[in-house]
């Protein structure tokens, strides 16, 4: 499947882009999965998530946990814990 | 009213159109945040607000929505604010009215705490030495979580 | 500031005294309280405040010294309106600033609760009917006793 | 000992002035010796004092309880619990 994928503030710095269209293996189905398959890039994708980094994620404008189920067309994003107000 | 804007607001406006007319309104909590030049103990110079406007505005009008849920409250104002601020500048603003301040107090407090760990704002603070991205406080995941206890 | 005055005040102006030029200030919460048209279902139409002059001041700074000793706050503005005040007239204010929300929203409600049992103000009600002096409520003393739990 | 009492609110119309001088016997020593002193002025002031409102004191301008001692050259304040804010 195909989903767009969006960085925002450090992570968006680390990686360098703020969004890409990425075409998912079959069996990556979730946001623990997609942050598994990501980490294999490289080492700025394996130091992101590793899982010494707070690395939020949302689906389709939604906050979601590493459990979520990722579909087709999906709008996935990453960022760190939120700082706003 | 929910707004995500790089322009200043005006709470005084704000305030007044809230309660125009509105003789229901017997209750008005304000919260207004503010640019400090002391943030774990550098001296900043300025502030640059990331965030993803898709989400933004969802999250924030999903936070205002839980709070008329969970308080009798007539009506609540959102405004953020995103780009580069100063010291003393204004950030955010939420302000409620209700017929009673316990409502009122107790929704503007809880929206803040959402807002706080929930809506997608990120901040990058510059000082003389440079720019840095300002960590997620734990004290604010406590202030979150009571509210669901 | 404390202030009790027959006048009415502009919120905006008080605000805007109590953070300016202060890049300590992150944060500030204000309650404003109005007269409603409508208590116990009767339609008011004005809103009599009798005061004990010596001792309202007295009472008022008493209460913003105990929020101060509590909180780490950096000012605290209160004033009261007395006489005679038309629904959607502002009774009263209440405005704290602090570095953090916490503390301020903390104060601010702490002071409201406090002014709301234990300053020496009566409010007597007008409506079609005659006139007739507000009862104090349960709720009130209950917000107040939380605080010395 | 000769103290000032002062009346505020719908106490202060029941009794129809809002203050007096008033000298007390030696037994009358707290707010309550003073309340029954007070109520037994006739009807309306024992209707004020005979329990069943709440008339809350100040003594010099602070709240007391009814065990507050009183003292030559007070001011005492009979109020109803405040309704302000």
């Amino acid at each position: 499947m195909q989903i767009k994928v969006l960085y925002f503030a450090r992570i968006k710095e680390a990686v360098n882009y703020s969004s890409e269209d990425v075409v998912l293996p079959e069996e990556v189905e979730t946001i623990t999965a997609l942050k598994h398959w990501l980490s294999k890039r490289g080492e700025v994708w394996a130091n992101l998530f590793n899982g010494q980094l707070v690395v939020r994620a949302a689906i389709n404008h939604n906050l979601v946990d590493d459990l979520a189920v990722i579909e087709d067309g999906d709008e996935v994003a990453f960022f760190p814990p939120v700082t706003g107000g | 009213m929910i707004r995500v804007q790089t322009d200043d607001f005006d709470v005084a406006q704000i305030l007044a159109g809230m309660r125009q007319n509105n003789p229901k309104v017997g209750a008005m909590v304000c919260f207004v945040g503010l640019v400090r030049d002391m943030n774990d103990s550098a001296e900043v110079t300025s502030l640059t607000l990331e965030h993803y406007p898709e989400m933004t505005e969802k999250s924030l009008h999903g936070i205002v929505s839980q709070a008329k849920q969970r308080w009798d409250i007539l009506d609540a104002a959102v405004i953020h604010r995103v780009g580069t601020l100063q010291p003393t500048d204004q950030i955010v603003l939420v302000a409620i009215t209700s017929a009673h301040r316990q409502a009122a107090f107790s929704a503007c407090e809880f929206v803040m705490d959402y807002l706080k760990t929930q809506a997608p704002f990120w901040k990058k603070e510059t000082n003389s030495q440079g720019a840095r991205w300002v960590e997620a406080k734990a004290s604010d995941d406590e202030a979150q979580v009571r509210w669901t206890q």
